[in-house]
C-alpha cells in the first residue's frame, strides 16, 4: 500500500439531484390525523391574507426524502469518519449519549414557558451546567444564554460595556491581537466599540511593551484568545491583566481553545475578568455542518448584577426559577435561556468525564498537538517555534516555493483520506496551515495523518501539479468559488420560470 | 476515559517521540502559579447508565405529561420521525461548516434547498441558511435595514415578541439607535394611524411580526405603503412559520426575520431553533449570515459553496455584516426536512388544522371568557381576557394535566388579565373542552363581558 | 453524462481494520456505575468455574468504535441508498416510524414473562397484528411464534403432519415443484418428510396432470409459492387445491409473495390451508444485513388446535392472555413468543397503510415490475412468456454467447450504482436474472435501471471484458469465493498466534 | 400512501408504456373470483403521529415502570447508547444478506469479527453468523451432534431452559429422535449418575445448558467426560452470555450453542434475539447457519464472503445441514458491538457486579426464605423457596412497582413454591431490600426453614 492508499480508497457513491428535481404532484410524504373539531372556511376566516399557493414546494414520498438525505449525506466528510484537524474548532468526538438524554422527552418537549414548578429538570440542568462551567472556568458567575462563541462575544462585550458604563464612562475602543479570530473585531464594531490593533512578538505573544503603550483610559477592554490561535499560551498574562486593570479596562478572554486548559489551569486564576465558552468546542457538542453552538459567558463577581435577564435562581421553597428583576443587566442578548439542547449535551459530557477525564482529556489534546508538530516539523515551516499547546500552526514556505499553497496542499489531503487543516488562519502567519488534532485521536490515526503530510510534502517536490489539481478523488474535483461570486445562484428555480 | 482512543502505551510513546518526560512539561508555558494542583469540583465520572438515570430524572420532573396550551414565540408541532433519522447521520451530525467544499456536498446541497424553500414559502428572492433564531434575526434584520437606508431609527410594534423586542433594544442601545414603539389598536393589529406618526425623516424601517405576538395577521400591505412612502425598509418577522401554509407571506416586506421552529424543531425547552433573513436579490450584500450557491467544478459539474463571504466576519473583521460565524446548520436541516416531508400540499393542510383547532377553541372559551381582537383574522393563537388572574386558572389547570396560555401581564401590563393561548394539530379536542370547562367553573361567578377593554 | 456515470461517481471512502487490530491494553469504552453492594470474591464463589481471562477481546474507545462501524457501513450498499432489485426477496422501504415505535421503553424492555396484567400492550399488539394478518391472507387463525419464512414452513409442515397423525397417518412426502426455493425441501426433510420434485410446465405453472399422477395417500402437502418464483401466478390454483384436497393432501402456500396479493386477492379464498408470511419482505420489516425477520404462519380453521402454544386468547375479564393448555398443539417451535419486535414494524407498516394504501402498494410493485419487464424484453431473453406479477425472471441466453453470465451482468449492476439482481435462481431457468423492483421504486429510480441494464447489455456486445471483470468501482474487486471455500479463514488470529 | 414515490401521472406514463389499460389488467392472471373486491378490514391508514399513539399506549400498558427480577433465559442488561446509533445506520439496517461482498464488506467484516469474538469468549475455534435464538439452536446443535456422530438418541438435562427443551421435543419428535431426560441434584447441577445411567449406544449427545436455567454452574468437565467416554458428543447450551465474562467458557464441549440477548439486545417481549453455535474447526462442515470468511479480490486485498455454502438449503436443499435461512444478522451487530464496548476488562468487570448483586440479594432473601442449590457456584440467578405461592408475593411485588422472580411451578411442579429470582448490574440495592422486605413478611408467620427438599 501507498500513503495514499493506506487510509482511504475510492468506492462507488450514489448521485442525487435536488429535491425539486424529485417533485410531481400528487406525491406525499405526509399524513395527517383527521380532525377532531370542525373543518374551517379558510376564506371566510383569513379574508385577503389567506393564501392560495405554496409555488414551487416539493411534493415527494417519505422513502425519496431518506434516500435524497441519505445520499447527500455519504458526501460529507466528519468526525464519525476520520480524523478532522481542524485548528480552533476542536472537533473532537460527539459522544451519543449526549444525542439521547437530550431527546428524553421531558426535555424535547419542555416549554420554556412552563410554570416553573413543573420545569425543575430543565432548571435543574441549567443550574448544574452553571456549577460545572465556573468551576472549570474559575470564574464567579454565568450565562448560558448566547447561542454560539461570537454571541458571547458579544454578551461578554455588552458586560464590559455596562459595568463601565456604571462607572460613569463605556469608553471607546477594545484592543485586539493580529492574531484574533474575525468574530473578535466584529463583535466589538457590533456593541459600538472602535477596534485597535495589537501586534504580536516574536514569539506571537501578546507584545507586553505595546500593550503598555496603546492601552489607556479609552480603551474598554483587550479581547485575548488564551491559548492564542497560534496555539501558544500567552505567558506573561499576569502582566497583561495588571497593565489593563492598572488603567481600568477589562480582560476578556475568547475561550475558543480551552481545550487546552480544562482541568490544568483556569482563566479565573490568572486574571481574566470575562470570558466565553464554546459548548460546541471544548465541550462536545456537535457541529452539524455549522452550528447550533452554545457561548456562556463567565464573569467575576463585579460583572454579575450586569449579566442578561433572565438568571437562575434557587428561591425560598428551594425549588429552582428565573429571576427576571435585574436592574443592572444588559438586558436581553436572545429570547428565552439559550440553547438548551446544548446545555444538555456539553453537561452529560462533563457527567461522562469527571475531573480526572477532563484532565486527561486537556492532555491528550496537547499531547497529540506536540506529537504531530514534532513528526512534521522540518517537514512544514514552523513559523513560530514556541511551545504549542492543543494546536500547532505550520506555513507554506516550504512548498511555496514550488507554487503550491496552504490551499493546496489541504486539498491533496482530501485525497489521503483526511480533512483538510485550518487554511490561512491565523493571518499573522503568512499561508498558515493550523492544525488541531484534539483529544480523539487515536496514535494510529496521528500516524496516518503525519504519513500523509509528508507524502504530500514529497509530492511538493517530485510531482507539484497533483496536489496543485487536487482533490481527485472525490465526486466533485474543486469548485468554482469565484464563478459563485461573481454571478451567484442562491436558489434553485425551475426551468420555465 | 472511555472517550479517549489511547493506551498507557501509546502516551508513553508519544511522550517519547517529543522528547518529554511528562505530560507535564507540555504544560510548562503556563506559568506554575496558574497550574491547577488540585481536581475540579465537578461530579465525579460517571457511567453512561448514570447519565442516562440522572437526565430521565430531570425529564420526568419537567412536566413530561401535559397537555401544552402554550406558543408565544414556539410551537409544538408534530416532528415526522424520519427528521431525527437523517440529522442523527454522523456525516450530518458530525461535521464542520462546509469550508471545503469537495468533502461537504451534502451539507452545502441541503442549505441550498433550505434557501429555495425559504424563498417560496416566504415569497422573497433570497434567504439565508440560517441565523441564531427568531428574536436575533429580527434584530440583524433592523441593523441590515439601517445600513441599507443610511437610516438610524427605528420603529417597532409593541406586537411582536416581546422578548425580541427585548433582544433589539439592547443591541440597538449600544449602536445608538433610537426605537420608537407604536402600540396596537382593538383589532390586536399595530395602530396603523400611530405608524404614520412615529416616522422621522432618519427612521430606516418598521419591524412588525405576522402573525403577530397575538396570533393576529397584520395588513403587511398597508404598513409597507406607509413605511415606504416615508422611505423607509418594512422588516417583517415571523416566529410561527407554519403559517406560511395558509397565510399569504408578507411580501410586500423588503426583509423578512423568521423562526423556523415550527418546522419541526422540538421545543427543547427555548432552544436551539433556526432563525434565518430573507430579502431581495438587491439587498444581499448586506445580508448578515451564511450563503450557499450554485458552482460547478473543473468538469463543469454541479456542485455548491459557500459564497459571498467578503459579507462575512472572517474575511471582513469590524466591517463584517454580522460578527455571527456558527449559526444554527442542523437545526435548518431538521427544517428542511420538514418542509420537504410536508411539501406543497402537506404544509398547507397541516396550516389548516391549526387553523381549525384554533377556531374552535376560541369558539369554545369566547362562551365563557372575552376573546380579545375579533376583527382582523388569526392563525394559531387567541388571547382571552378572565375575570380573574389567568396564573391563578393555570394552577387549576395544572391538576388536569393541562399547561394554560401565557399570561400577557408580565410583559404587556395593560392587558390585564389576559393570557395568550395556542392550539396546533397537536391540540386534541378533549384536551379544549376541558380547559374551556375550568374557564367556565372560574369565570362562572360573574356574567361574562360583552365589551372590548383593549388597552393601548 | 454516460449512463455509467447518471446514477452513481466514485468518491473517497475510508479504510478500516479489524477491531482486533486496533485494540490495546488499557483502551476502553466501557464505564460501570459503582456498586452500590459488597463486593465479592469471585474465587471464593466460582471455584475453579472462575474464568482468569478472556483472550483476544478487544480492548478500544467509544470513538473508536463509533469510526470503526460507521466506516465499515459506508462499504455496504442499502435500501436507503437505492433500488436493492433482489427477486424474491421484497426489499421495500423499511419506514422509520417502525423503529420508534419498536423503541418505545415498554415494548423494548418488556420482559417476556412478566405477569400478563402488566402486559396487556404487547398483547394488543399480537392480537391486533394477528387479527390483520388473517384478514390480509383470507385464513383463520394465526401463530406469530416462527422466525423467519423457513421456521414458518416448519411450523407449517410440522401443522401439516400434527393434524394428518391426528387422522391416523402423517403420509411420506411432499410435493415441491421444481421452481421452489431451498428452505422449501430443506424444511420438509426437517420435519421429516421425503421431498418429491413436481416439474413445471412449458408456462412455468405447477403442471397439472403431473400433479394428479403424482398425488396420492403417500403425499402429506404440496408446497406452493404463489404467485411463483418465476413471478407467474397459478392461475389453475383452484384446481390445485381440489387435486391435493381430494386426496386427503394439504394446500401449504410458501407467502414469500404476497407483495402480489396484498389486498389484491387472499390466499384463504383460493384454498390454501396454511401459509407462512415473511413480515421481513412483504410487511417491511428490515433485513439488517441478514436478518431478523418473522414468518407467522395463518391457518384454516381446522388446523387451529394444532398451533404451536401459547396462543394469545381473551380471557373472562376482558383482558388479554396467553393459553397453554392446548392438548393438540405440535409443541413450540422457538422460546417465548416470536421475534416480537418484528410484530410491532409490521402493524406499524399495516396501520400506515389501512387497506386503500395496502391495495395501491400492491399494484404499484405489480405495476414496478410490469415496467421492467417490458423495457427489458428482447434486450434479455425472458424464458416465459407467462404475465408476470411482482417479480420479473429473464435468462442470460442472449449474453452467454459473449462468454457473459448472469453473475457478471450482476457485478455490473455495481458499477452502474445498482445492487444486483437475484443471481442463479430459481433453478427452473439457467442463467436467471430474478428481478423484483417492489412497490418503493421511483419511475426516476426504474428509468435509470432500465437504462443501465440496456447499456450493459451493449457493453456486453461490444466490450465483454469489461463486463467480465466488474466490478471496477467499488473498493474491493472481485473476491476469490473459491479460495475461501477450499481453506476456511473463518476468524482473526492474532499474528503471533 | 405516503411511503410509495408515485405520482398519478408517473403510474399513468408507466401503465401507457406497458400497454395496459389500467392496473387490474395486470393483475388479469389472477382467476377472477379470487380478486378481492372489497376493502381488507384492517384499521383505516393513520397519520405518523396516530401511530406513535397508539404504540405509546401499548407501552404505558406494559410495565414500563417496573423494577424486574426476572431473567430466566432473557436478561436485563444496560444496553450501551451507541448500539442503536450504529445499528441503525441505515447502510446496516436496509441491506440484504451479504450475497453480493463488494457492496457488503460492511455487514461481513462486522460478521467476521462477531465470529472471532464468539470463539475468544466460548473457546470454540468457529461460530457461526447466527441462529435464530437460544432454544433453536440449542435444537439444531443436537441435531448436528447426532448427523456427526450418526447415533441417533439424545439425553438432555432437566435443569435446560424449560422452552428450549420443549422446542427440542419438537423437532425430535418428528425426526424420530428418542430424548432421555436428566434430573439434577441437591446441588441444582445435572445428576451425574442418573446421567451415566442414560447412556445407550445410540446416544449422540448430552444437552446441558451452563450456567443452567437456575443459575447454577454445570461441571461441565465432568459430564464431557462421562459423554466423551460413551462415544457421545457434549452440547452445551448458554442462554446468559454475560456470565462467559467471569465463568469459565465450557470449553470441553463439542458444541455450544448460544443465546446472546444479554449482549446488547433489549428484552423487547421475547425477541428477537440472537442464537448461534460455536464448535471445532472438525465439525464445520455439519454446521448449520451461515459462515463468513477471509479472502482476497483480485488485486490480493483482503475482504470478507459468506463461505462453505454447500452446507446451505440455497445449494443442497434437502440435503441442507439446516433449514435456516434469514438469520439474526442485525440483531447479532448489536451483540457485537456491546462485546466491543465493553471488552477483555469490561466483560469481567460487568459480570463480576452481577455476581456481587445475585450474592447479595441471595443472602437478603436467604435470611426469610429458603435459597435452594446451595452448593455450587452459581452467576446471576437464584432459586428460592417460599411457603407462600410465589404468584401471591408476586402480586403483591406488583404494588411496589416491582417485578418478582419467576415461579417455577408452571414448568417444574417437583420444585413446588420456588422461584427463579435474578440480579444483574441494573438490579438497584433498593429494589433488593425492598423485595427482600415484601418476602420477610410474607414468610414472618413461620420460621425459615432449613432442611433441603429439593425434588428430584
Ligand atoms: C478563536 C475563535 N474565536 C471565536 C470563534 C467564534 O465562535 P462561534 O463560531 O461559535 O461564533 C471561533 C470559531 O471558530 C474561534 O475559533
Ligand atoms: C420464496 C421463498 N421462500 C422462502 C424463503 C425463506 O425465508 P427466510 O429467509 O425468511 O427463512 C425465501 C427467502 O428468501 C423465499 O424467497
Amino acid at each position: 500500500m501507498t500513503p495514499m492508499t493506506r487510509k482511504a480508497t475510492r468506492h462507488i457513491s450514489q448521485n442525487e439531484g435536488l429535491i425539486f428535481e424529485k417533485s410531481s404532484p400528487g406525491k406525499a410524504a405526509f399524513k395527517l390525523a383527521p380532525l377532531d373539531v370542525p373543518e374551517v372556511d379558510t376564506a371566510k376566516l383569513l379574508g385577503s391574507s389567506e393564501r392560495k399557493d405554496l409555488g414551487n414546494m416539493p411534493e415527494v414520498s417519505e422513502i425519496e426524502i431518506i434516500r435524497h438525505f441519505t445520499r447527500l449525506s455519504t458526501w460529507n466528510y466528519a468526525i464519525d469518519l476520520g480524523m478532522y484537524p481542524l485548528g480552533s474548532c476542536t472537533m473532537k468526538y460527539n459522544p451519543r449519549v449526549n444525542e439521547a438524554v437530550t431527546r428524553l422527552p421531558g426535555l424535547a418537549n419542555g416549554h420554556p414557558y412552563q410554570p416553573e414548578k413543573i420545569s425543575q429538570g430543565a432548571l435543574r440542568i441549567i443550574k448544574t451546567l452553571s456549577e460545572c462551567l465556573t468551576e472549570i472556568t474559575g470564574m464567579d458567575a454565568i450565562t448560558l444564554q448566547p447561542a454560539a462563541g461570537a454571541h458571547g462575544e458579544l454578551t461578554g462585550l455588552l458586560l464590559v460595556r455596562g459595568y463601565l458604563q456604571s462607572k460613569g464612562n463605556p469608553r471607546k475602543k477594545i484592543l485586539i491581537p493580529d492574531s484574533a479570530h474575525g468574530t473578535n473585531p466584529a463583535t466589538a464594531a457590533t456593541v459600538g466599540y472602535a477596534v485597535e490593533n495589537l501586534k504580536s512578538n516574536s514569539a506571537g505573544m501578546v507584545d507586553i511593551p505595546s500593550l503598555a503603550a496603546q492601552m489607556n483610559e479609552d480603551v474598554a477592554a483587550l479581547m485575548l484568545t488564551n491559548p492564542n490561535t497560534l496555539g501558544v499560551f500567552e505567558q506573561e498574562i499576569h502582566k497583561i491583566a495588571e497593565l489593563m486593570h492598572a488603567k481600568g479596562g477589562l480582560l476578556y478572554m475568547d475561550g475558543a481553545n480551552m481545550n487546552a486548559l480544562v482541568g490544568k489551569a483556569r482563566p479565573g486564576d490568572f486574571g481574566v475578568d470575562v470570558m466565553h465558552l464554546n459548548l460546541h468546542k471544548t465541550f462536545s457538542t456537535p457541529h452539524g455542518g455549522g452550528g447550533p453552538g452554545s457561548g456562556p459567558v463567565a464573569v467575576k463577581k463585579f460583572l454579575e448584577p450586569f449579566l442578561p435577564k433572565p438568571v437562575i435562581v434557587t428561591k425560598a421553597d428551594g425549588t429552582l426559577g428565573f429571576d427576571y428583576n435585574r436592574p443592572l443587566s444588559v438586558g436581553r442578548v436572545r429570547a428565552f435561556y439559550g440553547n438548551f439542547g446544548m446545555f444538555t449535551r456539553a453537561l452529560a459530557y462533563i457527567l461522562a468525564n469527571g475531573p480526572d477525564g477532563l484532565r486527561q482529556t486537556t492532555e491528550d489534546a496537547v499531547l497529540n498537538a506536540n506529537y504531530i508538530r514534532k513528526a512534521l516539523e522540518g517537514v512544514y515551516d514552523l513559523p513560530y517555534s514556541t511551545p504549542s499547546m492543543h494546536e500547532v500552526v505550520f506555513s507554506d514556505k516550504l512548498q511555496a516555493k514550488q507554487g503550491v499553497k496552504t490551499g493546496d496542499i489541504a486539498k491533496r489531503l482530501i485525497d489521503y483520506g483526511f480533512h483538510p487543516y485550518t487554511v490561512s488562519f491565523p493571518l499573522i502567519v503568512h499561508g498558515a496551515l493550523m492544525i488541531e488534532p484534539t483529544e480523539s485521536e487515536s496514535k494510529e490515526e496521528l500516524d496516518l495523518f503525519i504519513e500523509a503530510m509528508r507524502s504530500i510534502a514529497q509530492e511538493v517536490q517530485e510531482e507539484p501539479q497533483t496536489v496543485l489539481e487536487a482533490p481527485h478523488n472525490t465526486r466533485v474535483s474543486r469548485l468554482d468559488e469565484v464563478a459563485a461570486a461573481r454571478k451567484p445562484v442562491l436558489r434553485w428555480k425551475p426551468a420555465a420560470q | 476515559m472511555r472517550y479517549l482512543p489511547k493506551s498507557p502505551a501509546d502516551r508513553e510513546a508519544m511522550l517519547k517521540a517529543i522528547g518529554a518526560r511528562s505530560i507535564n512539561d507540555l504544560f510548562a508555558p503556563i506559568p506554575d502559579q496558574y497550574r491547577l494542583r488540585h481536581d475540579l469540583k465537578v461530579p465525579r465520572q460517571m457511567a453512561e447508565s448514570e447519565i442516562m438515570d440522572w437526565f430521565d430524572q430531570c425529564s420526568h420532573e419537567n412536566g413530561d405529561e401535559y397537555s401544552i396550551f402554550l406558543g408565544a414565540g414556539t410551537y409544538y408541532h408534530y416532528r415526522p420521525v424520519i427528521i431525527d433519522s437523517l440529522i442523527s447521520r454522523g456525516e450530518f451530525l458530525t461535521a464542520y461548516t462546509p469550508y471545503q467544499p469537495e468533502v461537504s456536498q451534502g451539507t452545502l446541497q441541503s442549505i441550498f434547498e433550505f434557501q429555495t424553500m425559504i424563498c417560496e414559502l416566504t415569497g422573497m428572492e433570497v434567504a439565508n441558511a440560517s441565523m441564531y433564531d427568531g428574536s436575533t434575526a429580527s434584530t440583524e434584520a433592523v441593523l441590515m435595514a439601517v445600513r441599507l437606508t443610511g437610516r438610524r431609527s427605528v420603529t417597532v410594534a409593541r406586537s411582536i415578541h416581546p422578548e425580541y423586542r427585548e433582544v433589539l433594544e439592547t443591541y440597538a442601545l449600544n449602536q445608538g439607535i433610537p426605537l420608537t414603539t407604536v402600540s396596537f389598536g382593538e383589532n390586536g393589529r399595530i395602530s396603523l394611524k400611530d405608524l404614520e406618526k412615529s416616522f422621522t425623516p432618519d427612521t430606516g424601517c418598521v419591524l412588525v411580526q405576522s402573525p403577530n405576538f397575538f396570533g393576529t395577521i397584520e395588513d403587511v400591505a398597508a404598513i409597507a405603503d406607509i413605511a415606504h412612502k416615508h422611505g423607509a425598509l418594512l422588516v417583517v418577522a415571523i416566529s410561527e412559520a407554519v403559517s406560511l401554509g395558509i397565510v399569504e407571506p408578507p411580501r410586500q416586506a423588503d426583509i423578512i426575520a423568521m423562526e423556523a421552529q415550527s418546522f419541526g424543531v422540538p421545543l427543547g425547552f427555548g432552544g436551539p431553533y433556526c432563525g434565518l433573513i430573507a430579502t431581495r436579490e438587491q439587498n444581499v450584500r448586506q445580508m448578515p449570515g451564511r450563503l450557499v450557491g450554485q458552482t460547478v467544478d473543473r468538469k463543469g459539474k454541479r456542485g455548491f459553496v459557500l459564497t459571498l463571504a467578503t459579507r462575512e466576519q472572517h474575511i471582513r473583521r469590524e466591517k463584517a455584516t454580522s460578527n455571527i460565524c456558527t449559526n444554527q446548520a442542523l437545526v435548518a436541516l431538521m427544517a428542511n426536512i420538514f418542509m420537504t416531508v410536508y411539501g406543497k400540499v402537506g404544509l398547507k393542510e397541516l396550516a389548516k388544522q391549526n387553523l381549525a383547532k384554533t377556531a374552535y377553541a376560541a369558539s369554545k372559551f369566547g362562551k365563557h371568557a372575552k376573546v380579545l381582537f375579533p376583527n382582523a383574522p388569526r392563525f394559531n393563537e387567541f388571547v382571552v381576557q378572565t375575570k380573574e388572574d389567568p396564573y391563578v386558572i393555570n394552577n387549576r389547570l395544572l391538576g388536569h394535566k393541562i399547561v394554560g396560555g401565557f399570561p400577557l401581564k408580565k410583559f404587556l401590563p395593560e392587558l390585564g388579565n389576559a393570557a395568550l393561548w395556542c392550539c396546533t394539530e397537536m391540540t386534541g379536542r378533549t384536551a379544549i373542552d376541558t380547559a374551556a370547562g375550568v374557564l367556565a367553573e372560574s369565570e362562572a361567578t360573574e356574567p361574562v363581558r360583552e365589551a372590548a377593554e383593549v388597552a393601548q
